[in-house]
């Protein structure tokens, strides 16, 4: 117990030290991709946990970007103007609804508890009538598609396709300065590692066993008192906030969300952050989601061709050959000496 | 409970990652003779279909200018990223290359939403960054040279054209995305003023398939004259379903403001063939210069047509090479200043040069699609245009502060 | 609490009809709080779908089934738990992804709300009973096991612990001897006349043999309706109960397992 | 009276709509509803349905090219649908999520090879001149209203692809065995039925079927590598809508859902009327969780 305490606190050292030690452009990919872990973290608890794929989880990122980023924006106009967007789409007086993010502290509010309750909402609508798992996969993607269009057609509210960009300052921060970035990196730190030992917490917790087998078994919890309706509504909004946190932190990282950032495809890609880590481990979602994004940016660099390949194939593989992803290989090269496991995680079986 | 031992294996992995990112990324050689400049473009994804050929463009003029001896005696070394489409790919691959490879310039964009996403990027970092593709203006920022069309370059002289033409109710149809709601905006205050009618707005969600309401719609509002402003793939879908309807560009023209002579190869000349486009530039243009870039071009890329993008991707280096040389210095802040001094003829625009809100001053042209895939040019501006960002019809009292 | 004059559950008229075949029949049928009764019938008679419907899986189309004075018609079927029913399945139910120990924990917490779940630690009373059943079930040296890991019969033991720890008011087992061996079954069987007064249990089996060792009240249930009660021995008489089994001469001995 | 025409109009779309969303949905009320393979490479069959038609074109020419196209579209990918069902989805049965996330990454890998092989740039497909007119209803209160010959075209065709399939499941014997499969498995396999074949047939089926909707489909949209992207989420939802394993609830879904999205871009624009459709699948699903044609199932536990 307390090597592997000493082992996490050696990496959040090392993490926090960063800065130190690695180039400007790798440490700002490092700060933006561990923000998105804080996503991969989410996706790790409903689907790992609790066996909810979601193709969604981008619309949640949005709400959390769209959040922080309407405040950056009112922070960066003209005293008394409206955002240059709203200018030329031909609008001229701010929106009742834009009004509040003017305050920072509403922002932040807002980019945790929009998408969480707006995700609470979704699993409550459809779960409430036992709709299989296939079918919230679809019909999550389908709000990513519908949330992307919809924005996109709102221009004069949202940007449009554009996104919201052009920021100045953020909370009292120049957005250019060093120190800011710096400052950034060290939040998201924070964040990662408060994300990894909460949702650890729940997962050790009666609620993360309940809804470990909810997902073996819905009928089978049920059966023991438990109505599964809560369990998967809590995890997924709990999920929906880190995916608004994650989405907070890289638009400030980045100073641009757009529709482009959260549809149908960012939206899978995630989730192939996490199988490629393990869906069962959250170490596995973090690690997968740095492995995935370095390479991305690495191949599609250097081959961009081959891009679409490699993730076609990863995603063909990792299905087929490694389920439980890297660290679920690494798992089973260590334990294969010690006792033999089921071939197939329960956890497969929908 | 599960993960336990593995804790420890896979904290070595985040640290390995982490480090291994700082290996595996060569860091730029500044070697003596050379000199490093980004080509951002996106290589895949829905926009790799146009975005490619002004890369292909771009490469050929830094070929061109090597062959020559370079600029300022050195050689560029062209350093490619893709956009993958994606404006946070294209802020993050702007990012590498100012902050990682160092480049002296970027070339590329095409979307507003990436440029708009590499804003930031270069205002942080003072890079400078030349964007080759007509635009909706409401934008000037000193780190960014506009050589594509502002709104009154392109769009306002065809519809001048129409006018003259005697087309009174025009049929506004776009992708749902900002260019066309912007240039539909300023085109209605046109519109009206000048005594026309606007018989019908609608918009389709980019990559959308399905025409048959809009169609529907078109028939019934019974336009002179349509006026569109789609992206890509839709205007394959949008000519079929019209051919199909029985309302073919002979029926019922249409001016198309996104579609230059790739995409109408891509599309097919025989469904566009009679429609209309608006342009600053086609490959048709008798221009001797245009000639040899044209054949220059297809020598490299053989029956591949050449476009009004790719024409100012094209320009774009030759003007960077010019200003560095006026200006001595490949430091951006000179070369920009530079850059708005010096007339260009490199291209078959014509005389050119850089306006004082580094936008590109340029005629503008109408032209009608042959079977063969090119333009016929119908018409052309009295002269070259200077560039407008913000319409002043639209946007009273909006100036371009540098 | 409970009106000693009113029995714990009664079914009461029950039709249940699946696609036009009716399962149950016009079934009624009462159990006292702490009575162990025994259930047999061939394949089809429909045993499972009884329990089913107790437990609210499956909902009548007429009739009604009262526990503790609640009428279930309209009760979902966490809460019917809630009020005291649990029940154990044909094919075991264990939860392959939490420990053996996990499993109990889950099964022996009484405040089953979501947001009861966040708080970590189980009750001192709760860790005892967990305990407990540990012992009762003889695997407490290996609760740290997955369920997944455990061999069938260990499996039916760690499910009936579970329903055990559940502390319901009524035990619902159906076929809980199943894949056992002979020396397994009994001391299932012991398990059961022990829980006998604290609680109420229906038992579903086809071992005559081990319903035997129940020894408790026997009813017999033939298409939906019930054909006979009695002891062990009476049914064992009884012509009717006979010709049931006869009819399908090796549906008594074979079918289930 | 143009309100009329709109209307009017607007209904025949709607219809039309549909009869392209259940060419793109048949496949995969097959692959999904009756074996639970969550198929994303579906719109890429579609994609390779177009594709093939193009290079049929260009093999047979304009007129008879098209109609050998069909042909062509539906073999071609029925055999790489049991070419990806023998080397992939066939270790996936019982884990649809997986069968997901695979079937994804196969459509990343033909979308990069459709842009490998023939370009970014899409190809060139254009109607036939058999097809290229239109039928006019001129004289009466529908005056201006006329139906295009491609749009009538792809409803017969529609019509013609349920009734055959409809047909095959309900009176050939690989009918039988995929209805046997389909309603109990175990007992399907224990009674000697090759439930391997079986799924290997309506896995090709659905994927032949999807070629022969992408074909059809060239005629009013382009063929890119990206094409089968735009369908894949409305197929989807028809199915989900329709309910699983039915062909009268995936025809009833794909109506609706046509004249749905038609009757309101009447008064709204086509994203708004692409979001209202999913709030009403949403708040469809309320009331029909399992979709318009339910099954009733006694396992302890669905997929």
């Amino acid at each position: 117990m307390i090597r592997r305490e000493l082992g996490l606190v050696l990496v959040l050292v090392a993490a926090a030290c960063a800065p130190l030690y690695l180039p400007a452009y790798e440490l700002s990919l490092l700060g933006r991709f561990l923000a998105l872990a804080v996503l991969a973290m989410g996706i790790s608890l409903i689907w790992g946990t609790g066996g909810i794929l979601s193709l969604g989880q981008g619309v949640f990122f949005g709400l959390g970007g769209y959040a922080v980023a309407m405040h950056l924006k009112l922070a960066s106009a003209d005293p008394g103007a409206v955002p240059d967007f709203m200018q030329w789409s031909g609008l001229n007086t701010l929106p009742w609804w834009w009004t509040p993010f003017g305050n920072p502290a509403f922002a932040i509010a807002a980019a945790v508890i929009i998408p969480g309750t707006a995700a609470a909402a979704l699993a409550y609508l459809v779960f409430r009538r036992r709709v299989t798992g296939s079918y919230f996969a679809i019909i999550t993607q389908a709000l990513a598609l519908a949330a992307t269009t919809f924005i996109i057609s709102q221009q004069q509210y949202t940007g449009g396709f554009n996104g919201l960009t052009g920021f100045t300052s953020a909370f009292g921060f120049a957005l250019g300065d060093q120190r800011t970035q710096f400052g950034l990196y060290w939040v998201t730190v924070g964040i990662v590692a408060v994300t990894f030992v909460a949702v650890r917490a729940l997962q050790g917790s009666l609620f993360g066993k309940v809804l470990l087998a909810v997902r073996d078994g819905e009928n089978r919890v049920r059966f023991l008192g438990y109505d599964p309706l809560p369990f998967k509504v809590i995890a997924f909004a709990i999920a929906g906030v880190l995916a608004g946190v994650a989405g907070a932190l890289v638009t400030l990282d980045l100073g641009v969300i757009s529709p482009a950032m959260f549809g149908v495809v960012p939206s899978i890609e995630m989730v192939i952050w996490v199988a490629v880590g393990g869906r069962n481990s959250l170490l596995g979602a973090i690690v997968g989601t740095l492995i995935v994004n370095f390479g991305k940016d690495w191949i599609s660099s250097v081959f961009p061709d081959l891009w679409l390949h490699v993730v076609g194939a990863v995603f063909v593989l990792v299905v087929t050959v490694a389920p439980r992803g890297i660290v679920g290989l690494m798992q089973s090269v260590r334990t294969r000496s010690l006792r033999l496991r089921p071939v197939t995680p329960p956890a497969l079986v929908e | 409970m599960a993960s336990r031992r593995s804790v420890r294996r896979a904290i070595v992995g985040i640290v390995a990652v982490a480090l291994c990112a700082t290996v595996l990324y060569p860091s730029s050689s500044m070697a003596a003779g050379t000199v490093d400049v980004g080509v951002l473009q996106s290589l895949t994804g829905t926009m790799a279909i146009s975005e490619v050929t002004v890369k292909n463009a771009t490469l050929l003029a830094i070929d061109q200018i090597n062959a020559k001896g370079g600029v300022l005696g050195k050689q560029i070394v062209p350093i490619v990223e893709d956009g993958a489409s994606d404006p946070s790919m294209f802020a993050q691959k702007a990012q590498k290359l100012i902050e990682q490879d160092k480049v002296a310039t970027v070339f590329g964009g095409w979307t507003s939403a990436s440029r708009k996403a590499m804003l930031p990027v270069f205002e942080r970092f003072h890079g400078l960054l030349w964007y080759p593709v007509q635009f909706e203006g409401n934008e000037c920022s000193p780190d960014i040279m506009y050589s594509g069309a502002q709104p009154n370059q392109q769009i306002l002289p065809a519809l001048q054209w129409a006018e003259q033409k005697g087309y009174k109710s025009i049929f506004l149809l776009g992708s749902d995305y900002v260019f066309p709601r912007t240039a539909n905006l300023i085109l209605k205050k046109h519109i009206v003023h000048d005594g026309g009618t606007v018989a019908g707005e609608e918009y389709v969600p980019l990559g959308g398939s399905d025409f048959s309401a809009v169609i529907n719609k078109i028939k019934v509002a019974k336009p002179q004259i349509i006026f569109n402003t789609l992206n890509g793939d839709s205007n394959v879908s949008f000519f079929k379903q019209m051919a199909a309807a029985g309302l073919p560009s002979a029926k019922l023209p249409v001016m198309s403001f996104s579609i230059a002579e790739q995409e109408a190869k891509a599309i097919g000349p025989s469904l566009l063939e009679g429609s209309y486009a608006a342009w600053n530039y086609f490959q048709s243009l008798p221009d001797p210069v245009n000639k040899k870039f044209v054949a220059a071009y297809q020598a490299k890329y053989p029956g591949s047509p050449v476009d009004d993008p790719m024409a100012h991707g094209y320009l774009d280096v030759y003007a960077w090479a010019a200003a560095v040389t006026k200006a001595g210095s490949f430091d951006p802040e000179k070369v920009r200043k530079a850059a708005t001094s010096l007339a260009y003829s490199d291209v078959g625009l014509g005389e050119t040069k850089f306006a004082g809100n580094q936008s590109l001053v340029q005629t503008g042209y109408v032209g009608e699609l042959q079977p063969s895939g090119q333009f016929k040019i119908l018409w052309q501006s009295k002269g070259p245009i200077l560039p407008v960002p913000y319409d002043p019809l639209s946007f009273p009292g909006k100036t371009c502060v540098l | 609490m409970i009106d000693s004059g009113s029995p714990l559950l009664s079914v009461e008229h029950v039709t249940v009809s699946f696609d036009g075949y009716t399962a149950l029949d016009d079934l009624s049928f009462a159990l006292a709080s702490g009575a162990v009764h025994v259930l047999i019938g061939p394949n089809g008679a429909g045993k499972s779908t009884l329990l089913d419907t107790i437990i609210g899986r499956v909902r009548p189309a007429s009739g009604r089934i009262v526990f503790k004075g609640n009428d279930l018609r309209a009760v979902p079927e966490y809460a019917i738990v809630r009020l005291g029913v649990c029940r154990k399945f044909q094919t075991p139910g264990v939860l392959d992804a939490l420990t053996i120990e996990e499993n109990l924990r889950v099964a022996v917490t009484q405040n089953r709300g979501a947001w009861h779940a966040f708080r970590a630690k189980p009750t001192a009373a709760e860790r005892t009973r967990v305990d407990e059943v540990l012992a009762i079930i003889g695997l407490a040296e290996r609760r740290n096991a997955l369920a997944a890991e455990l061999a069938h019969g260990m499996r039916q033991w760690l499910e009936i612990g579970m329903v055990v720890a559940s502390d319901a008011d009524l035990l619902l087992l159906d076929e809980p001897a199943a894949g056992m061996t002979h020396g397994e079954a009994e001391a299932t069987a012991r398990l059961i006349r022990s829980l006998a007064g604290r609680h109420a249990v229906i038992v579903i089996d086809h071992d005559m043999d081990f319903v035997e060792q129940l020894d408790a009240p026997v009813s017999v249930l033939n298409m939906g309706r019930m054909l006979a009660h009695g002891s062990v021995d009476e049914i064992r008489r009884n012509p009717d109960v006979a010709a049931v089994y006869l009819g399908r001469p090796r549906e008594g001995d074979v079918a289930g397992r | 009276m143009s309100e009329t025409t709109l209307v009017a109009g607007q209904l025949f779309n709607g219809i039309s709509v549909a009869s392209i969303l259940l060419l793109a949905a048949l496949g995969l009320a097959l692959s999904f509803g009756l074996m639970r393979v969550i198929n994303m490479a579906h719109g890429e069959m579609l994609m390779m349905g177009g594709y093939l038609t193009y290079l049929s074109i260009a093999v047979f020419g304009k007129g008879a090219g098209f109609a050998v196209g069909l042909v062509v579209a539906f073999v071609g990918t029925a055999l790489f649908g049991a070419l990806l069902e023998i080397t992939l989805i066939r270790r996936l049965y019982g884990r649809p999520l997986d069968t997901l996330l695979a079937t994804w990454g196969v459509s990343l890998i033909l979308q990069q090879a459709a842009r490998s092989i023939f370009g970014p740039i899409g190809v060139e497909v254009t109607a036939p001149p058999w097809l290229s007119g239109t039928l006019s209803l001129g004289g009466t209160v529908m005056t201006g209203f006329s139906i295009p010959g491609v749009r009538a075209f792809i409803i017969v065709l529609a019509a013609v692809v349920l009734g055959a399939v409809a047909l095959i499941i309900a009176r050939t014997r690989l009918g039988l065995l995929i209805r046997a499969v389909h309603e109990n498995r175990p007992i399907a396999d224990a009674l000697g039925a090759n439930t391997r074949l079986v799924d290997l047939a309506v896995f090709a089926l659905g994927t032949g079927v999807a070629g022969l909707a992408g074909s059809a489909l060239s005629l009013i949209a382009p063929v890119t590598p990206t094409v089968g992207q735009s369908y894949i989420v409305y197929a989807f939802l028809v199915v989900i809508v329709g309910g699983l394993g039915s062909l009268t609830g995936t025809l009833v879904a794909a109506l609706l859902i046509g004249v749905f999205s038609a009757t309101a871009q009447i008064a709204t624009s086509q994203s708004f009327s692409d979001v209202l459709l999913l709030l009403c699948v949403i708040i469809f699903m309320q009331f029909r969780p399992r979709g318009i044609v339910s099954q009733g199932s006694r396992a302890l536990e669905e997929t």
